[in-house]
């Protein structure tokens, strides 16, 4: 039996891999990638949670997470070749249209 | 001569070239530069409705005794009676013809040929260009002067070679 | 094949269909531009095969040049000699005694069921029926030997020769076309089997490549293409040679000029065909197969010239390369009715032994000009629809 | 054994996850992404959540990866053109940032051991499908419905979106 | 209390119902003639199964019975407690066994007369619905499943009268008996939550059987009643919403037969009649009713007078002869409002139908100064007709006589009623023979002036079969009332009174029978007067009702353009609204709205020019400051 | 302890030895039928009746020039053929292909690993299945062998949808996500008699999951040349074949398992005869299965293929919402039945 601080750990460290990703990549698609890594991190802690707590909300928790990252990917890929379409580009830095 | 023939004379009298003495269907020799004209009468006029394109060539009468050197032959047909009417358009000069090929679409390509083998132009074509030789092949092959021997052509193919260099 | 960085805007590939592709049955290209799996634009290239058979027309005799024409469309060969024979004929103005006339209508009808074989054959092979195709293989394998028998040759037949044929049948030839006869329909009845109630295979089909009527006059088109827009031409009927006037046949024609009914039109043409050749073996006469030799165009009985001296020199005569025959100075256009469509022979002759000019209108090149048209913003998966369709044979395309 | 297992997927899992944010190409991001995604339902699997380690991998690694990587295709972006450099002074921050995340979270943690399954004792079956499906059904049934109708949502708008003509 | 027999009833509006799903989804693909046998066999069957259960409940010898179906529960909210119920009793079975067997004619009569119509079945889809919805509302066991069919038939009117779509005037016809209704219907509405709000059901029974507590012209129930009455108004055209009614004869004929005039116009009658408990507690409403019905009566005859369309003249009459009803109910006498709400059926339904037929020979011409000497060309039509009008006339014998009879002596006799009301009856009863013979008169009668090349024709035996048995109905549609008076026992009122109310104060005080049948004598006076008269103006001097138009211009005026009621409605109502509206705008929402909203927008602008410097627009930097925000509040748990 | 793991990897060994003789065989049997069908003889040569073709071909394949393409990207580009292959071998691993025996003094089931979620696993091993097809068609960076790769990828998504609802109706049924419960509550009555729309959907989209005509786009020989493994020879290729056929038995003992029964056999109680039933029901999993192999490749010798947008027509339009049907229906039976 593992104390519930490694998965912990564990997640952190995944969560912070995906935040480096953000931050750092320009692709969008590896941005969205991170993201999701991100996302999973959240879930390991929430079914680490659930198992502790003998408590199965966890896991549905997580299970809602995956549908709104499946409804995510779907828009967010969707929006990413609408604006490849626009701006023959998938750079994070030249969607910069979101300012005055 | 049939009917038709005499109709076309009739119709363009200053048209009509004394063709190669041929003994033929029905062929008529005219000059190439208002084909267009006799191509429209031959299709759309009652008494003729020649309105299918069975074929369209050259031939090269260099060796021959006849008013020019370069004819485009147009083989047409009455889809009603199946006559069959030989117009041949002989070119002065240019060696340029319109085309037919808004009339029916399917001499853009035996256009297309003729200008690959005979070098025939043809104005107003839309895609002009070799079709059965190699785009940057010289000469014209079906014209009687053209050099069977010693042009080297063999030597116009680039030797390809394979890339070794891996990214 | 380069992959340029950054490249590929829009989504639009170019995907080049040929010139060695399973689908395109000889070595042509196609360049088309799609969008995911939808065709924008096509080019077809052609002249990969291109050998110049026109330019070679022009330094061969009349004879000569028969062996040349196998090589057009290599599916039914025998069409494309009996077609420049007649031509020839016409050039010289003769007309071959009724039993080589009769005999060239069998060879051109069981030909043009070769051809109708391996065309459907093959269009069907294309949507990934295979056993289709090898069903038809196995029939014109038959034929093959026929022609064979007949010919000396499965493939470069050069059976006719201007004024006759080659040889006249083999003695028991009829009996075994009429038993290959016999047994025949039931492998077009295995086809309609496999093919006409197939829904996959109808949809593969059903409204593809339609051709309107217009179209057919505006593109040339002519054989099984044309009649399945329902356009009644064939040259069998309507300008007939050969003694193609003697028989009963019926011409089949399409409505909606869709690929559908050009497989349609093909087997129904086949069980035409299979008419006419029964005719022919019923009424089949008697005599000589070539015109007599004393018009000095055609050789001499072998006996003759192996013992007389007159024969031996006609035999040289005709055959010499300085002597040979010689036509009429003159110009003709003669079209007869290829298992493609008119296949047409425009011969210019300056009374030499050489034609002056040989013109090959060839049915496979006019039809395929349509092709653009049929494949512009339609699936990817059509392409082999329409190609086995139209039947484009490379060889007849390039000459 | 679920220590040493444990201990081997969450290195597979970290390695992979660094892989998806350092390596150039976006197809071995995707590519390793799976991998994470995959040691993630190994871990999933160890912390008796079964259901949700299949779904993991339907979910992700079926759907939601194969469209990346459907996305890569179509677009076939070339590689960055500025890539990660510890020079980068962004690099740095963000590398430092990180760092401390995980720092703060260790030490906030590490106060706590609590053995999973051991406070409130161990129970079998608590992330079947039997279990998910009761909770997912009764408890949930509002949030099901309303992630049902997201997911439509997404649907329709990501069809319009990538539309062509849209404009 | 169980029967077996009697719970069948859920299978009478089911049939309308598959007839209009059937018709509805595969309609275009079924062809015409399925579509119509479809169309009216349903009814058929319907009509056969309510002809069943009638019999089945008079066999019951047990007065006032009634029968509870629950279906399934519809509504469980709390304390509301709704199901699909339906409530079998004599009042409900008379309507259903009426509007399945009249409806059931009219889709015969709609074979021939809509054939070869493009939205064939579409017609019968909606004209299936309708009956559904019209069942639903009848046999209802509370007002909310009866409000359900009350706007399902309102729904299906709208699109009955729109039918013909492409004509703009039809289609707005459709749109004003939509929203005129509307109004009737928001009172409706708010009668039932009050309703609900008082005795906590919606359920009839639950209802009544709670009203021994509420005495006599108690305050809420006068108030649930006048809102219903406000439904009634707009559902059963009477002043001042009546205006829809004309309008909608832009309708194919058999919908201004089957729902302007036999069936959902009388929807408020049926429900006041179903509400008579309510009413006889709140004496003030039934004045209210008496009042408007009379009123309408009156008015309504007045205007068909001078009418000159054919559908114009009978849709005017149905108003006046709705308010006849309503006048019954008004002063207590709901089954004799009933009984002509019978009878009524019958006869209108019939002259519409006629009507149609006339339409129908005549290539579609409604308006009557283009026909005339139809008598021979159309012969079946026009007897049904003559028989259709005598009825409504009153002439003794037919079945109108009865039912009209037997309501003007209720009037007459009633404490609440009296000789004023009477009167109003009895000259409405006059004008009413009067306009209906000038119809005959200037249809049927005198030379031909229809337009060039039309040629007169009788309409097909499927149209001409309704109408003969509606003939036949109209005659003898009235001896189930024969009055005591002429022998008869008034069988219908017998069969009516166990499920209605009746007046508190027993209003049954012997009249003399002397009375009775002198008023009986002066109304059937009236009526012949009436039609000599109309004999006299349009068959014997035919220049007099120009010369009295002349004379009496302003009047004639008056009616002829139906008492400018449309116009004065859209001067008071529309106008006005226009009026406010733009005042408002102009006032409220460009200078205090406007004036508020732009000015926090001009705030925001001024703050928003300092700060978007922070938006740089890359994403990642966002992102780097949500994160190091996460980082400062994991931090505050670090260092705290 | 040590027993099991022993009998563990025994069964590994006989499950992955089994598959891979059968794709062998398999391939044969293909060209055997196809020249049953077509009237031919397929492959006499080596061996009797060609028995020994398989080895001869294995050998071959063996032996070829393994080509990289120059600009392929060659990491992916080897790994494909393996990540078709691995996942086709892992999903028979729940697959009961017999009733099982007692013996070593316990019970051995017929099954390498029986899960609880065994269907649930199934379809989330072959919703991997496309990255080897999809990344082997990218990587070998030739345009037909990338179409291949999205047409195969967008038919499996397209297709598992369809797959996955069919079968939902017999797990409501048996109430288990088990095979093995499955399996035993087909005893008596197959679920295909029960469920006989979902068996033809779950037929008609097992057939478009294994890429087999008349859904053979990815590969489709007159199209694409060859799809996603134009470029791909050798050992390679092979193993790219040896996944699609796994892929293939797979699908079969799946059908199979669903709905005909898995390893019963009608009317006899195979679990009372000890050995006897053991090795019966092992004969009844493979007669069936293989009646669903010959059906493979009858349907591939009959019918014509799908035109890319008829598929996806099939697949969204009619299959789906079939299948919706299908549940929507089984659920109301069995609530309100």
């Amino acid at each position: 039996m593992l104390p519930i601080e490694y998965y912990l750990w564990f997640a952190a460290a995944l969560f912070a891999i995906g935040v480096a990703g953000v931050l750092l990549r320009r692709n969008v698609i590896i941005v969205f990638m991170s993201i999701e890594l991100m996302l999973n991190a959240v879930n390991v802690t929430f079914i680490a949670f659930s198992r502790q707590m003998n408590n199965i909300d966890g896991q549905i928790f997580v299970f809602f997470v995956m549908t709104l990252a499946a409804a995510e990917v779907a828009v967010g890929l969707a929006i990413i070749v609408a604006m490849y379409r626009n701006k023959k580009s998938i750079n994070v830095q030249d969607m910069n249209l979101l300012k005055w | 001569m049939s009917e038709f023939t005499e109709k076309i004379k009739l119709k363009f009298p200053d048209e009509i070239l004394e063709g190669p003495e041929f003994d033929s269907e029905d062929a008529v020799s005219v000059k190439s530069d208002k084909i267009l004209d006799i191509l429209d009468y031959c299709r759309t006029d009652a008494g003729m409705r020649f309105e299918f394109l069975t074929d369209l060539t050259a031939v090269d009468f260099l060796e021959l005794d006849s008013p020019e050197r370069l004819a485009v032959i147009y083989v047409l047909r009455n889809m009603a009676s199946m006559e069959t009417l030989i117009l041949r358009a002989f070119m002065f000069g240019d060696e340029e013809i319109d085309t037919v090929s808004e009339i029916w679409h399917s001499a853009e390509w035996l256009e297309r040929e003729v200008w690959d083998l005979f070098g025939i132009k043809f104005k107003g074509h839309p895609n002009l260009k070799r079709i059965l030789m190699p785009d940057d092949y010289e000469g014209h092959p079906l014209r009687k002067d053209y050099p069977l021997k010693g042009r080297g052509e063999r030597d116009s193919f680039k030797i390809i070679q394979r890339e070794r260099e891996r990214y | 094949m380069v992959r340029v960085e950054n490249d590929l805007q829009g989504e639009i590939l170019e995907l080049s269909f040929g010139p060695q592709h399973p689908a395109t049955h000889g070595t042509l290209q196609i360049v088309m531009e799609l969008d995911g799996e939808k065709v924008l634009n096509v080019e077809p290239h052609i002249g990969f095969l291109h050998t110049g058979f026109e330019k070679l027309a022009e330094h061969m005799s009349y004879n000569q040049f028969v062996t040349v024409t196998d090589r057009m469309n290599y599916l039914s060969p025998l069409s494309n000699n009996i077609g420049f024979s007649l031509a020839a004929e016409k050039l010289f103005g003769i007309e071959i005694p009724k039993r080589g006339q009769y005999i060239r209508v069998l060879m051109s009808e069981l030909s043009r069921i070769a051809d109708h074989l391996v065309s459907i054959g093959t269009a069907a092979m294309d949507l990934g029926a295979m056993t289709v195709f090898l069903y038809g293989f196995r029939e014109r394998e038959k034929l093959y030997d026929l022609f064979e028998w007949a010919t000396g040759a499965r493939l470069t037949t050069s059976y006719t020769r201007v004024g006759g044929l080659m040889a006249d049948l083999p003695e028991d030839f009829p009996d075994a076309v009429l038993k290959w006869v016999k047994q025949f329909p039931k492998t077009i009845d295995e086809i309609e089997k496999l093919l006409n109630h197939n829904r996959i295979f109808q949809d593969r089909t059903y409204n593809i490549g339609v051709i309107s009527k217009e179209d057919v006059i505006k593109y040339s088109l002519t054989g099984p293409v044309a009649r399945a827009s329902g356009i009644n031409y064939d040259m069998r009927k309507d300008l007939p040679y050969s003694s193609y006037e003697d028989f009963e046949f019926e011409v089949p024609v399409g409505e909606n000029g869709d690929a559908f009914d050009r497989y349609l039109v093909r087997m129904e043409e086949m069980r035409q065909s299979l008419g006419i050749v029964k005719q022919v073996l019923a009424n089949l006469p008697d005599g000589d197969v070539n015109i007599d030799p004393d018009s000095k165009l055609t050789l001499p009985g072998k006996d003759e010239v192996y013992t007389t001296i007159e024969g031996l020199i006609h035999h040289f005569e005709v055959t010499m390369e300085n002597r040979g025959i010689l036509p009429p100075v003159g110009e003709i256009y003669m079209g007869t009715e290829s298992p493609n469509g008119e296949l047409g022979f425009y011969i210019v002759s300056n009374g030499k032994r050489e034609p002056y000019r040989v013109r090959i209108r060839p049915p496979s090149f006019i039809n395929y000009t349509i092709f653009k048209k049929l494949m512009k913003g339609a699936m990817f998966s059509d392409i082999v629809s329409n190609l086995g369709s139209l039947n484009i044979i490379a060889g007849e395309l390039d000459r | 054994m679920t220590e040493s297992l444990f201990f081997i997927f969450a290195t597979m899992a970290i390695v992979s996850a660094l892989t998806v944010v350092v390596t150039r190409n976006p197809i071995y991001s995707a590519v390793s992404l799976v991998i994470t995604l995959f040691s993630l339902a190994g871990i999933f699997l160890l912390l008796e959540a079964y259901f949700l380690a299949v779904v993991q991998i339907i979910i992700y690694a079926g759907a939601i990866m194969v469209l990346f990587l459907f996305v890569i295709m179509l677009l076939n972006p070339g590689k960055e053109a500025k890539f990660l450099s510890l020079t980068d002074p962004r690099t740095l921050i963000v590398t430092l940032l990180s760092i401390a995340f995980i720092g703060m979270i260790f030490s906030l943690v590490s106060g706590s051991v609590n053995y999973i399954g051991e406070v409130m004792g161990s129970v079998e079956e608590l992330g079947t499908t039997r279990n998910i499906g009761l909770t997912l059904f009764t408890k949930y049934l509002l949030p099901f419905e309303i992630a049902s109708l997201l997911l439509l949502v997404a649907l329709v708008g990501a069809v319009l979106m990538t539309k062509r003509n849209l404009r | 209390m169980v029967n077996s027999t009697l719970n069948l009833v859920w299978l009478i509006p089911l049939f309308p119902l598959i007839g209009f799903l059937l018709n509805g989804i595969f309609g275009r693909r079924l062809g015409d003639k399925a579509v119509g046998i479809i169309g009216s066999g349903v009814m058929f069957f319907s009509f056969i199964v309510s002809g069943y259960l009638l019999l089945n409940y008079l066999g019951l010898h047990q007065t006032g019975a009634e029968f509870h179906t629950t279906l399934f529960n519809w509504i469980s909210v709390a304390d509301l407690q709704l199901s699909v119920s339906f409530q079998v009793d004599s009042l409900s079975l008379m309507m259903v066994v009426m509007i399945t067997g009249v409806a059931f004619l009219i889709h015969v009569y709609s074979i021939g007369y809509m054939n070869g119509d493009e939205g064939f079945a579409r017609f019968f889809a909606y004209m299936n619905l309708f009956s559904f919805m019209m069942l639903i509302l009848v046999l209802s066991d509370n007002y909310i499943l009866m409000f359900l069919g009350w706007e399902g038939v309102g729904l299906c009117s709208y699109l009955l009268i729109g039918f013909w779509y492409e004509d703009d005037e039809n289609a707005s016809a459709g749109k004003k008996a939509f929203i005129v209704n509307r109004i009737g219907d928001f009172g409706f509405l708010l009668g039932a939550l009050l309703i609900f709000v008082t005795f906590g059901s919606f359920q009839y029974s639950e209802i009544f059987s709670q009203l021994e507590g509420y005495s006599v012209g108690n305050g809420t129930v006068t108030a649930i009643t006048l809102l219903l009455f406000v439904g009634a108004i707009g559902k059963s055209a009477q002043l001042p919403l009546y205006v829809w009614l004309p309008d909608a004869m832009a309708g194919p004929t058999p919908v201004s037969a089957l729902i302007h005039a036999a069936t959902m116009v009388t929807a408020g009658v049926y429900m006041v009649a179903r509400s008579s408990f309510l009413y006889v507690l709140a004496p003030a409403s039934m004045t209210v009713i008496a009042v408007v019905g009379a009123a309408t009566a009156l008015f309504a005859a007045s205007i068909a007078l001078t009418q000159n369309d054919i559908k114009k003249v009978l849709a005017y009459s149905t108003i006046s002869q709705l308010g006849y009803m309503f006048l019954a109910l008004g002063v207590g006498a709901f089954s004799a409002g009933m009984f002509h709400l019978l009878t009524h059926a019958f006869f209108k339904g019939l002259m519409f139908l006629a009507a149609g037929s006339v339409m129908h020979a005549l290539a579609n011409e409604q308006d009557m100064r283009f026909m005339g000497g139809l008598r021979k060309k159309i012969p079946k039509t026009f007897i049904t007709f003559l028989i259709g009008a005598l009825a409504i006339s009153g002439i003794p014998g037919l079945s109108g006589f009865f039912s009209k009879d037997e309501l003007l002596w209720q009037v007459y006799s009633s404490p609440a009623g009296g000789i004023w009301l009477w009167l109003v009856g009895a000259v409405t009863a006059g004008l009413t023979a009067f306009y209906m013979f000038r119809l005959i008169f200037l249809t049927f009668y005198g030379e031909a002036r229809w337009k060039p090349d039309t040629i007169a024709h009788e309409s097909p035996n499927k149209m001409t079969l309704p109408l003969i048995i509606l003939a036949l109905l109209s005659v003898i549609g009235g001896y189930v009332g024969v009055p005591a008076l002429l022998g008869g026992e008034n069988r219908i009122h017998h069969y009516l009174e166990a499920n209605l109310a009746k007046l508190p104060d027993d209003f049954t005080t012997h009249q003399s029978h002397l009375m009775e049948f002198t008023l009986m004598g002066i109304s059937v006076l009236i009526a012949m007067a009436g039609i000599f008269l109309a004999y006299v103006f349009y068959v014997k001097r035919k220049e007099l009702p120009d010369l009295l138009a002349a004379k009496f211009k302003r009047a004639y005026n008056l009616s002829f353009n139906k008492f400018y009621v449309d116009e004065l409605y859209d001067y008071l109502f529309v106008q006005r609204l226009i009026t406010i509206s733009k005042w408002l705008w102009n006032i409220f929402d460009v200078r205090l709205v406007d004036g508020l909203v732009n000015g926090a927008g001009q705030l925001i602008m001024v703050s928003g020019r300092r700060l978007k410097k922070v938006q740089s627009g890359l994403v990642s930097g966002y992102a780097l400051s949500l994160f190091l925000g996460s980082l400062m509040m994991i931090g505050y748990y670090f260092f705290r | 302890m040590l027993t099991d793991i022993a009998i563990i990897i025994t069964k590994i060994m006989i499950v992955i030895g089994g598959t891979f003789t059968a794709v062998a065989y398999l391939i044969l049997a293909e060209r055997k039928v196809a020249g049953f069908v077509q009237e031919r003889y397929g492959p006499n040569r080596v061996g009797i009746w060609g028995l020994l073709q398989p080895i001869a071909d294995g050998v071959k394949t063996m032996l070829k020039e393994d080509i990289t393409p120059a600009k392929a990207n060659r990491i992916i580009y080897h790994l494909a053929p393996a990540m078709v292959l691995a996942p086709a071998l892992v999903t028979f691993a729940v697959v009961p292909f017999g009733s099982g025996i007692d013996a070593f003094g316990r019970h051995i089931a017929f099954q390498i690993a029986d899960i609880n979620i065994g269907i649930l696993f199934i379809f989330a091993i072959t919703s991997i299945g496309v990255y080897g097809v999809v990344l082997g068609g990218w990587s070998s960076n030739n345009k037909y062998s990338l179409l291949g790769g999205v047409r195969s990828s967008a038919q499996m998504i397209s297709y598992e949808l369809a797959l996955g609802l069919s079968v939902v109706g017999i797990l409501l049924l048996t109430g288990s996500l088990r095979l093995n419960d499955i399996v035993e509550a087909q005893i008596g009555m197959w679920n295909v008699f029960r469920q006989p729309v979902a068996f033809m959907i779950f037929l008609v989209a097992v057939f478009a999951e294994t890429n087999r005509l008349p859904f053979d786009l990815a590969e489709s020989e007159q199209e694409l040349i060859a799809g996603y493994h134009i470029e791909y020879s050798g050992f390679k290729y092979s193993m790219f074949m040896l996944g699609e056929y796994s892929n293939i038995i797979t699908a079969s003992a799946l059908i199979v398992t669903l709905f005909f029964g898995g390893w019963t056999v009608p009317f006899i109680d195979v679990t009372k005869l000890g050995h006897l039933g053991a090795f019966l029901s092992v004969v009844s999993f493979a007669v069936k299965t293989g009646f669903f192999l010959f059906l493979y490749l009858w349907v591939r010798w009959t019918l014509p293929r799908f035109r890319y947008d008829q598929l996806m027509h099939l697949g969204w339009k009619i299959l789906l919402p079939l299948a919706l049907l299908n549940l929507l229906f089984t659920a109301a039976w069995i609530t309100y039945v």
